[in-house]
């Protein structure tokens, strides 16, 4: 079992005929996904990946021919609030955009669109989710993986990998490994996949990575401290040596006193019981130490 | 992207909102012909405003008034050239003072948990509003523009009579729906007016009316949707941005100089906070914060190691990449080709896991780089590299 | 019991200064409705009807001050609209707009609004609901109802007069009348009021009072077939003689293939069981023919 | 309110949407210099269309192609004057004979039901949509818009795709933009392209190009909504408006002018259907649909009497109104004015209940009206009314 995606998995790939969708696409396909089509508008009728996936013009195509039910975008950053709100309103359940670069303001639009028609979007500017042995979507590595129970959530990209590689080197393996995104305004929070965490029979402890700016790291300390005590958790921040007033690429404007910097977040996450790593690799350490199982 | 109070005030200006006029002097004898021009209109004194991106240059004397068009090139002269906190200021705005009878503050800005924009409101304006709000979070009325069709007139309403701007209201509702305009037209991701004020105005006829007017205005614009406006590009201020930073973004690397020895390029954000912070730990000071971004390739690579050498502190270059949308082996032939152009020669330590990491292994081995294997490991031989090059920075070889 | 109105009722008027607000107001009021304040923005602070009614600029401080729980709506056209999210936004449950002359677009907008912040609109262009002997709200007189277990849900406003005195004028009294609005685009469909009168246990009969135009009728008539087969009903649909091509009043545009005569409207009524008077004088006697209790 | 077709195109150049040009003309000789003009363009033929506001003009006739300027005159002369269905062509509109490849229908209209805009497209265009739609419902293609974002990029495209315009997806999705901002910038209820065509035009050096145009276009606009756009109100067409159905909205009643003897003054559209209809039950026939609105004061009741009283046919007058909104007594003071004034005398049953319908009783009692209780009665006096002044109409008195 996992959460977002796993062996009942049936991705549509929206933007597979583009470079990186392709080269992704095939990655997941080696992997082991259910990609059962590609959308390019203006391509319908073609194929992708040497005659593997078939190409549609529109989600609802591919939604109504191969029953799909998730889709990952890689359209670039003028079509993809687009392309999420037609996978939205095509009947996808769960929508992972990787793209960067999506205006805020336009996300404000597209993620109110989106919770409307009953859609998880995860990201935008987020590098996917992976459930080890059974799927992953979007651009995780599959090669740092390992099948096991531990639930990863993180805003950031390459610091997940990271984060994951620590974990499968120390032979901890994981449940889902599920990148958020680091953008401003995105789809699903720490908190709600904390949540499907929780829910979730095969996640027995669960890693968060955060990073200094906003005060999402907070809002999860505060969920973790009230509904999961009895979870094993272990936490990393980056940023802690971050100057204060600059902005670290998506690290972003701070609208609530106090929330967003590092010691705050650090603070807040012990506060609940969660001891966060000086670097990732001692999260497995402090896995153990929490009571996590190998 | 931060722009200056004249550019901010122009573009609340362009939705309609009420806005005293003003002037920029770049000299003291164009603030003293600035002065004249605005006494003249009627004025009893004029203020003089350091142009700074940077907050607290009222503290730092940034903001002062003068009497007479004499007075106002003194204290012009005094402002221009000034330091504040780092920032030399190059340009002055020059405006009548107003007759303030109350101050309010009013903003409108991105609001990432609720996923919305929120119109900030607060009785006590013309203060710091972090203060406000980390002191009496009660003193600040929140109110969220609805997602798709915006601020509605009675949530303008709502707050307008919250801050007791009843007798105001039509011109608050005004007032607080353009904010939000100027937010949506430019992308901005924060559109604040502090002080928003109820101003004293002479009639023509001798008499007094008051007025609710943006008396100053802060705006920062969204990186990401810079591309859709291109005339906003313009109003990014060159003086105040380091020239290493606007190659960087040229480049489309995201780059922050720092004080430290040791250069860092790392893909993504969070991983380069991650490598600064191990770097630190490790006993060392970070020169900069360098994401190359993601699907870097060699050029891209070859840029980002030009800028790190471009500053002479630095003693050492740590080099993290993970691969995943980025692709090891080009990052390995960027680095190749780098250090065959580099100017200066610096020890460099690389670390590259991920997407076509073995080939990046091979490459690296076959150029003879020195590499880690963890990023600890790479963090801790970055360290003592520059330890070991301190005082002899430009003619040690790169490869152990 | 009753539906949308009654005992329960905490009443705000929107508009309450205004020469409509006032009048109906007080005749609300001598009804035995419980207005506990009016909003007009920039009189909060005074009061209305003789000091009975105090007077707020915001619908949010009535809510607060006074736990109002509906409003009713006397604001000229161009600023209904926002009164109406307004109460919507301040939690108001059921929302009565009287007001004529909204532009159809804008109640596209509104009545989403509306719908997501989880109130009930009735109306716009709308006389209001009465429970005889609780409660009434908006401009039916007072004077025609009596009470009894009949459900009114009618398009008109004084068409619904009309056949309200017959019924009672016969001794037939009545749960709740609604007069649901006549513009194009409305809160609460006829379907949907029938749905609320099935649920309510005091209504044992209903009565339905449409026109010509629009598929309102049609569609209540397929949703009385299917589910309120053992309910007595009886019909009355204005306009039979109405020349095609000419556009009565609000009656509007047709969109789907057939509907919107008065022959179509009266032969899918009848086809769910329920009799169509060729008078309102005629309801009562239907009515009875349909098993309602005198 | 319907507007012409030369209007409705206006409006859709004013969202940058491709409609070919086009010219008015009123006369014969105006056709014939406008046929020249677009024959001069490069045109190979022109049509003629009847501009009148009612369907079926192809049919009935009043669109033609002509081959060259004599023929367009000719054709003129023909349509200009004709009768379609009981309006006179006073306008026809001239250009070139688009070479249609393939028609659609694309319309954006306002849906009750769904309380949402939706957009309804048929690759069978050119054709009543009123037919496909009840033959075959499926060749019918229905997308709503969102309610508060608008028409979503991917919902135009989905439209374009599903009609076979694949080819032309940009074109098409601008166009499908275009027709709901049309809707949405003039408050209409309907914005129909009937046919949008896909047509072949010369190039400049001997090749053809393939294109998609809006050939036809048909706007209703929302009557709610005129008041906020005051220019629209120009494009009413006076020309095929009844005199008297002018003065009627002049004074904000809603009247239809109807072939029967009575006359009918009710509050309520509802309710002055049903009187029509009770009317018509024992025995007459309405000579007009008449609703006061609500709220009604004594002066406007006696235009309304004006109203009917203008009209030769009538020969009884039934007044029904049920106060709510609207106070009876006020009505009783405006019919009590109207008949101290009116130039013919009609017998008049009057029938007030409601709101201050005792006083109202009292002053028609007073003025010797005639009343009555319930409207099957009104109605069936009236209709005796009328039988018996049947003939010489003007010489009875209202009171019996």
């Amino acid at each position: 079992m996992s959460i977002l995606v796993g062996p009942d998995t049936r991705l549509v790939v929206q933007g597979i005929t583009g470079r990186e969708g392709e080269f992704h696409s095939r990655a997941m396909l080696e992997y082991g996904t259910r990609i059962v089509a590609g959308v390019t508008p203006g391509k319908g009728g073609q194929s992708a990946l040497d005659g593997r996936v078939p190409v549609y013009d529109t989600v609802a195509e591919a939604v109504r021919q191969h029953a799909a039910n998730a889709s990952c975008i890689y359209v670039p950053a003028a079509g993809a609030p687009d392309a999420i709100m037609e996978a939205a309103g095509a009947g996808i359940a769960t929508i992972f955009c990787i793209t960067e670069g999506i205006p805020a303001l336009e996300m404000v639009r597209v993620v109110a669109v989106v919770r409307e028609a009953g859609a998880r979007l995860i990201g935008p500017n987020c590098p996917g989710a992976t459930s080890p042995g059974e799927a992953k979507v979007g651009i995780i590595p599959g090669s740092i993986h390992r099948r096991g129970s531990v639930g990863v959530v993180s805003r950031s990209g390459t610091l997940t990998y990271e984060a994951v590689q620590a974990m499968t080197d120390a032979g901890i393996g994981q449940s889902t490994c599920v990148g958020i995104g680091g953008d401003p305004i995105i789809g699903t929070s720490f908190t709600e996949i904390l949540g499907l965490f929780k829910e979730d029979p095969a996640t027995e402890a669960i890693v968060l990575i955060g990073e200094i700016g906003g005060a999402a790291e907070e809002e999860a300390a505060a969920y973790a401290g009230e509904h999961l005590r009895g979870m094993p958790m272990a936490a990393f921040i980056a940023g802690r040596t971050a100057p204060e007033g600059k902005r670290m690429g998506h690290a972003g404007a701070i609208i609530s006193g106090g929330a967003g910097t590092a010691a705050g977040k650090v603070a807040a996450l012990e506060a609940a019981g969660i001891r966060v790593a000086a670097s990732p690799t001692e999260i497995p350490s402090l896995l153990r130490a929490a009571g996590a199982a190998a | 992207m931060k722009i200056q109070e004249a550019d901010a005030k122009q573009l609340l200006v362009a939705q309609g909102l009420p806005v005293p006029p003003w002037e920029v002097a770049r000299t003291p004898a164009e603030v003293r012909a600035a002065a004249e021009r605005v006494l003249a209109a009627g004025a009893d004194r004029v203020v003089v405003k350091a142009q700074v991106l940077v907050g607290g240059r009222g503290k730092a004397g940034g903001v002062r008034l003068a009497d007479d068009a004499g007075e106002a090139e003194a204290i012009g002269r005094q402002i221009l050239g000034m330091d504040i906190k780092g920032i030399t200021v190059r340009k002055v705005l020059v405006a009548a003072a107003a007759d303030i009878v109350k101050e309010f503050y009013l903003a409108a800005v991105l609001d990432r948990a609720a996923r919305r924009v929120l119109l900030m409101g607060s009785a006590e304006g013309g203060i710091e509003i972090e203060q406000v709000a980390a002191e009496r979070p009660d003193a600040i009325v929140r109110i969220h523009a609805h997602p798709t069709a915006g601020l509605l007139d009675w949530q303008a309403r709502q707050m307008a009579f919250a801050l007791g701007l009843g007798g105001h209201v039509r011109a608050a509702v005004a007032i607080a729906r353009g904010l939000v305009a100027t937010m949506v037209a430019n992308d901005a991701d924060l559109v604040e007016i502090n002080p928003l004020a109820i101003v004293r105005e002479p009639g023509g006829d001798g008499t007094f009316a008051e007025r609710l007017v943006c008396l100053d205005a802060k705006i920062s614009l969204d990186d990401s949707a810079l591309p859709r406006h291109p005339a906003l590009e313009d109003l990014r201020d060159l003086d105040e941005e380091d020239p290493t930073d606007r190659a960087a973004r040229a480049e489309g690397i995201s780059f922050i100089k720092l004080d430290g020895s040791i250069g860092c390029m790392v893909n993504g954000a969070g991983l380069a906070m991650t490598t600064m912070d191990l770097v630190k730990r490790a006993g060392g000071e970070p020169a900069n914060f360098l994401d190359i971004g993601g699907g870097a390739r060699s050029d891209k690579v070859a840029s980002a190691m030009g800028l790190i050498l471009a500053d002479p502190n630095v003693r050492a270059i740590l080099v993290n990449i993970f691969g995943g949308i980025t692709r090891g082996d080009e990052v390995a032939r960027g680095l190749i080709e780098a250090r065959a152009m580099q100017a200066r020669s610096v020890p460099m330590v690389v670390r590259i896991v991920g997407t076509n990491a073995e080939e990046a292994g091979r490459l690296l081995r076959e150029a003879r780089f020195e590499t880690a294997a963890s990023l600890d490991e790479a963090a801790a031989k970055a360290v003592a590299a520059a330890r070991a090059t301190s005082g002899a920075p430009t003619e040690v070889s790169s490869v152990s």
